[in-house]
């Protein structure tokens, strides 16, 4: 499959084409944004509030979410916990065993930055950002599952700017300043 | 048998065992020599400390100390039996043959403070990778990927 | 003129049972939420209806990942090979009075037959995988469906001697409504093999989602995984039918179209019962699925064939 | 979206496929449906049958012993929780025990019996997720949901008390930490009334199904000496008809002064450990029943011992103290140098020593027993791992 974004390329020049793609690319993503499948990736304690986000009271299946344990079958994995330098080649394994097009949603502080287990620790990986392209980040420790839920509502207007060709993807408005456009020095971190 | 029979016992039956012994927080504590720690748990194993409860160490630079916390069942006392090792050669006969519970104890104390038990049957590293450098748990342990907390205090 | 109508049915077969899966899908998602304390899809569609109109295009847009170290064309093909022959039996079950989309001589003989090949399917895909997961998977699914086969034929052979003919169709113009008391013991034993059969639960250990991940397809993803998919919901709605028709009676309780509605209902009602199982009881152990099959399904399997067999010599 | 950046994770170590012996090694985890958090179990197969099972932890160890160590004692409260995060209660006070007995704090009554509360609710909660499991190891998913319901009402409970769902950071040096809301007792009333009817419909649906009977029964058989040579606590030892409780046994706080039982099993397998669960559940209602009488005779408020410094700075000494928590005998030994850090914490984790018995109970069982018997042990990965 030389190059999906050739054959797009190439279509958008057929008169007609571009509507062509842009209906793709509607269905594509609609149904991609409706059946966001979870990739349960629960270390600690924000595993537990990833199962009760699945079970019961909050049922995720209204959203077309469910937790699937194989990563071929999932679209989105969901970083619940800690995880450390033992753990992390063993994330990064199972991330790519997801098959394309995938997202990754930070789930609790430890999986944004380490959170309570930042300063001091010699074995916690800071963050899982710094081995997976996080889309969605949802702070808390643990989130209530109610957090988890926003996440995937985010994840879905995120997935609504995609496109079967990967060139054609829109970019939409960050709600939060990115970490690269806050003006340096400024900030107020205590390292 | 309460703590202070418990010690009137130990003195009667292994003469040079009661000068070790003191009670404290509930506890009987006993401080040995790491040459008979061996001996003096497979006494206690013989007095009906039948449960090992957890072994630790304290690194107290010059020397590190072993905590061993075992309980009788029967007697309903618990009983701490330390020891001390030296820096420099870190190394103590291991508990596994009387309790086989000390077989992940000893392999995680090896672990994070690298003092080795002789006689483990499978002394490796537990919970840290088995490439991992140094022993996390000593007081002068450095890594560059630690970030140190501000001290607010 | 045999081989487009051939063409044709297969293309009704494929449509019939993608579309019963769609809808199985579903289902299923509600039958379990009801039986969870929870509600199931409840987005897209009324009551969530149309979940799968998301689910089936996300499956189709996803990377088709094919392992290092995979056996690549046996990789690739299995799920064709589960899939098909689930598709091929769905062309003897009588639908209507005096109809089957293929009325063969040996139908039930083909309806029992034909299924059984998805075995092969399933070996080939857990040793396409290359992971030892989908192996193990894959063994216990062989033994398990080659064992299940001998109850659920001996029952159905309870059918056959009772209407004295393997045409499907013949024996629905047999039928008679005290068969149904009269064969209840085998239609169980139909039931829980057919359940084995199509490996689900209680029977799910190829798949054992607590012990093997997903088992035989865990490596599979996209339309492929989507395609073992359909072939269980296809074997479940195969099954279904097949049991509904010829057990139950089908559309023999009542004339004309309303008769083909009590059909299909039997069906549902068949399918749901099969659900409900699944997400009711615990899974079996490779051992204790064996000795069941052999020491209690087989000997009443026969024990119902004798009686039928006894009964036949009166009709 | 942040780009990737490379980082300095070491590949995992390849296992092969087939030993010497021919036989399969299966790698199961770290990240498996059924190991309950992290853990990773290489199993070497003859067929289905288990030769070997090695449980490698430490994939979640967090060092939360060495950053105890750079931390006030107050600071090491919301440590504890991410210990045991089925039971954060526990952590808690077991920890709370041990600064009190270092530092010679008395802790008022009304907090006693506060703790007591919180934490057999807590045992519930918790046992809620050791029981639905063991149904979703054998595949019976809806158990689980069944069970999870009802530790939500406890987890709903415990926010309204203290605003957290999970990590409570609730029991603090020398009591708790807010005393019991409005209307907080009549709900837990209402809680502790209908659990054991709840508790009820899961023994006849989960223990009543004749296939998790034959999937639990003589599976995983721990006989009462290797529980008690391999230092097993909790109602892992129960299960095998080991009557060791340190609530009855060694009692703490103020339980001396509850009526309760302690169930025990007598064929030590997956089953009776299950079950003791359910028992255990049913008795902390009765508990929590007669403490909630008790609490009444005590003054609103008084529920933080008097004269607690901002900064604790404990004399030089050590102290190590336990509780009985969902998984066993929880303990913490801490060492002070008089300053206002602890100078060495260690938690004698339950679960940790309960999941040293894997390769001893799963020996000769099938693939499908390891789970069983895996989750039977009930272990959680943040107390395993630390």
């Amino acid at each position: 499959m030389a190059g999906i974004d050739d054959v797009a390329k190439a279509l958008e020049r057929v008169p007609g084409g571009g509507i062509i793609l842009t209906s793709i690319d509607a269905i594509a993503d609609w149904s991609r944004g409706y059946s966001l499948w979870m990739m349960p990736m629960g270390t600690a304690c924000c595993a537990m509030e990833l199962i009760a986000a699945s079970f019961s009271k909050f049922d995720f299946d209204r959203h077309g979410s469910i937790p699937r344990p194989d990563p071929r079958h999932t679209d989105v994995m969901v970083v619940a916990g800690t995880i450390t330098h033992k753990m992390a080649p063993s994330v990064k394994r199972l991330w790519e065993q997801m098959p394309d097009p995938k997202w990754c949603i930070a789930m609790g502080n430890c999986a944004i930055s380490g959170g309570i287990f930042y300063y001091d620790t010699y074995s916690v990986v800071r963050g899982v950002d710094e081995f997976l392209p996080v889309d969605v980040y949802i702070a808390g420790c643990p989130p209530r599952p109610e957090a988890l839920q926003d996440a995937i509502l985010r994840l879905r207007e995120k997935v609504r700017a995609e496109s079967v060709s990967p060139g054609r993807a829109r970019t939409i408005e960050s709600i939060l300043p990115l970490p690269s456009d806050a003006p340096r020095g400024s900030g107020g971190d205590a390292e | 048998m309460n703590l202070n029979e418990l010690r009137e016992h130990l003195c009667a039956t292994y003469p040079d065992l009661c000068p070790l012994f003191s009670v404290e927080f509930g506890d009987g504590v006993m401080q040995v020599a790491s040459s008979g720690l061996h001996s003096a748990a497979a006494d206690m194993k013989a007095l009906g400390f039948d449960m090992l409860g957890m072994v630790t160490a304290v690194d107290f630079g010059e020397d590190f100390e072993l905590i061993y916390r075992l309980r009788s069942r029967e007697m309903r006392v618990g009983m701490i039996v330390r020891t001390r090792v030296p820096r420099g050669n870190p190394s103590v006969a291991s508990v596994t043959d009387l309790w086989p519970a000390a077989n992940w104890h000893e392999r995680e104390v090896y672990d994070l403070f690298g003092i080795t038990f002789e006689g483990h049957p499978d002394l490796r590293r537990i919970l840290l990778p088995d490439d991992w450098v140094g022993h996390p748990l000593r007081k002068d342990y450095e890594d560059p990927g630690v970030i140190r907390r501000p001290d607010y205090l | 003129m045999t081989f487009v109508w051939g063409l044709l049915w297969g293309l009704g077969a494929v449509m019939l049972i993608a579309g019963g899966a769609v809808i199985g899908v579903w289902w299923e998602r509600k039958v379990a939420g009801r039986i969870q304390l929870r509600l199931g899809p409840q987005q897209i569609g009324p009551a969530g209806s149309l979940q799968m109109l998301a689910d089936v295009p996300k499956l189709l847009f996803k990377e088709d990942i094919v392992p290092d170290g995979a056996d690549k064309p046996v990789f690739r093909y299995a799920p064709l090979a589960v899939f098909a022959p689930i598709a091929m039996a769905a062309a003897v079950i009588p639908f209507w009075a005096g109809w089957a989309p293929f009325d063969s001589t040996v139908g039930v003989l083909f309806f029992l037959a034909v299924p059984a090949i998805g075995v092969i399917g399933i070996l080939l895909s857990a040793w396409g995988s290359h992971n030892t997961l989908s192996t193990i998977g894959g063994l216990r699914a062989a033994a398990q469906m080659i064992s299940y086969e001998v109850p659920r034929s001996l029952s159905v052979l309870s059918i056959v001697v009772l209407a004295g003919s393997m045409r499907p169709v013949e024996i629905m113009d047999a039928w008679r409504w005290w068969w149904v008391p009269l064969t209840l013991v085998g239609f169980v034993i139909y039931f829980t093999a057919s359940i084995a059969e199509m490996n689900r639960g209680p029977f799910d250990l190829p798949e054992a989602e607590s012990e093997l991940v997903a088992g035989y397809f865990a490596d599979y993803s996209g339309f492929r995984w989507a395609i073992f998919m359909m072939g269980e919901y296809g074997a479940m709605i195969v099954a279904s039918l097949f049991g509904a028709a010829v057990f139950l009676g089908g559309f023999r309780w009542l004339p004309g179209i309303a008769g083909f509605v009590v059909f299909i209902a039997l069906a549902t009602l068949v399918i749901t019962a099969v659900m409900w199982i699944k997400w009711t009881f615990p899974r079996f152990r490779q051992d204790h699925l064996m000795t069941f099959c052999w020491t209690v399904l087989t000997p009443l399997a026969l024990l119902q064939l004798v009686v039928a067999g006894v009964v036949s010599l009166w009709l | 979206m942040t780009e990737p950046r490379d980082t300095a994770v070491a590949p995992e170590t390849p296992v092969p496929v087939v030993d010497d012996n021919g036989h399969l090694i299966v790698n199961i985890g770290p990240s498996h449906p059924s190991t309950h958090g992290v853990c990773r179990v290489l199993v070497e197969l003859d067929g289905e049958i288990v030769v070997k099972a090695e449980p490698i932890i430490g994939h979640l160890h967090r060092g939360i012993e060495k950053m105890a160590e750079n931390r006030t004692y107050l600071q090491v409260v919301p440590l504890t929780d991410r210990l045991d995060y089925v039971g954060s209660m526990y952590a808690n006070w077991a920890y709370c025990r041990a600064v009190e007995r270092l530092a010679g704090i008395r802790v008022p009554e009304r907090a006693e019996y506060i703790r007591v509360i919180v934490c057999e609710l807590q045992r519930i909660a918790s046992h809620m997720m050791a029981i639905g499991p063991a149904g979703a190891d054998t595949g019976a998913t809806s158990a689980f949901m069944y069970t999870f319901w009802q530790r939500e009402m406890v987890v709903d409970l415990f926010e309204a008390l203290c605003g957290a769902r999970l990590t409570y950071n609730y029991v603090r040096p020398g009591g708790v930490a807010s005393d019991l809301p409005d209307g907080w007792i009549e709900r837990c009333r209402a809680f502790i009334a209908q659990h054991p009817a709840a508790m009820l419909e899961i023994d006849r649906f989960l223990f009543g199904n004749v296939i998790f009977r034959a999937r639990t029964k003589g599976i995983g058989v721990l006989d009462a000496a290797d529980a008690v040579a391999w230092g097993a606590t909790g109602p892992v030892a129960r299960g095998s008809g080991m009557s060791w409780d340190l609530r009855r046994d060694d009692p703490y706080s103020v339980y001396p002064r509850f009526d309760f039982d302690v169930p025990v099993g007598s064929r030590g397998d997956a089953y009776d450990r299950a079950r003791v669960r359910v028992y255990e559940a049913v008795e902390s209602c009765r508990i929590i029943g007669q403490a909630l009488d008790g609490l009444a005779e005590f003054k609103p408020g008084d529920i933080m011992a008097e004269a607690m410094p901002r900064l604790l700075a404990p004399p030089p000494g050590d102290a190590y103290d336990h509780i009985e928590s969902a998984r066993g005998s929880l303990g913490v030994y801490l060492v002070s140098d008089g300053s206002v850090r602890p100078y060495r914490m260690k938690v004698r984790s339950p679960a940790f020593c309960n999941l040293a018995l894997l390769p001893l109970l799963a020996e000769g069982h099938t693939l499908s027993d390891l789970v069983v018997i895996l989750g039977s042990l009930d272990p959680v990965f943040g107390e395993v791992d630390r």
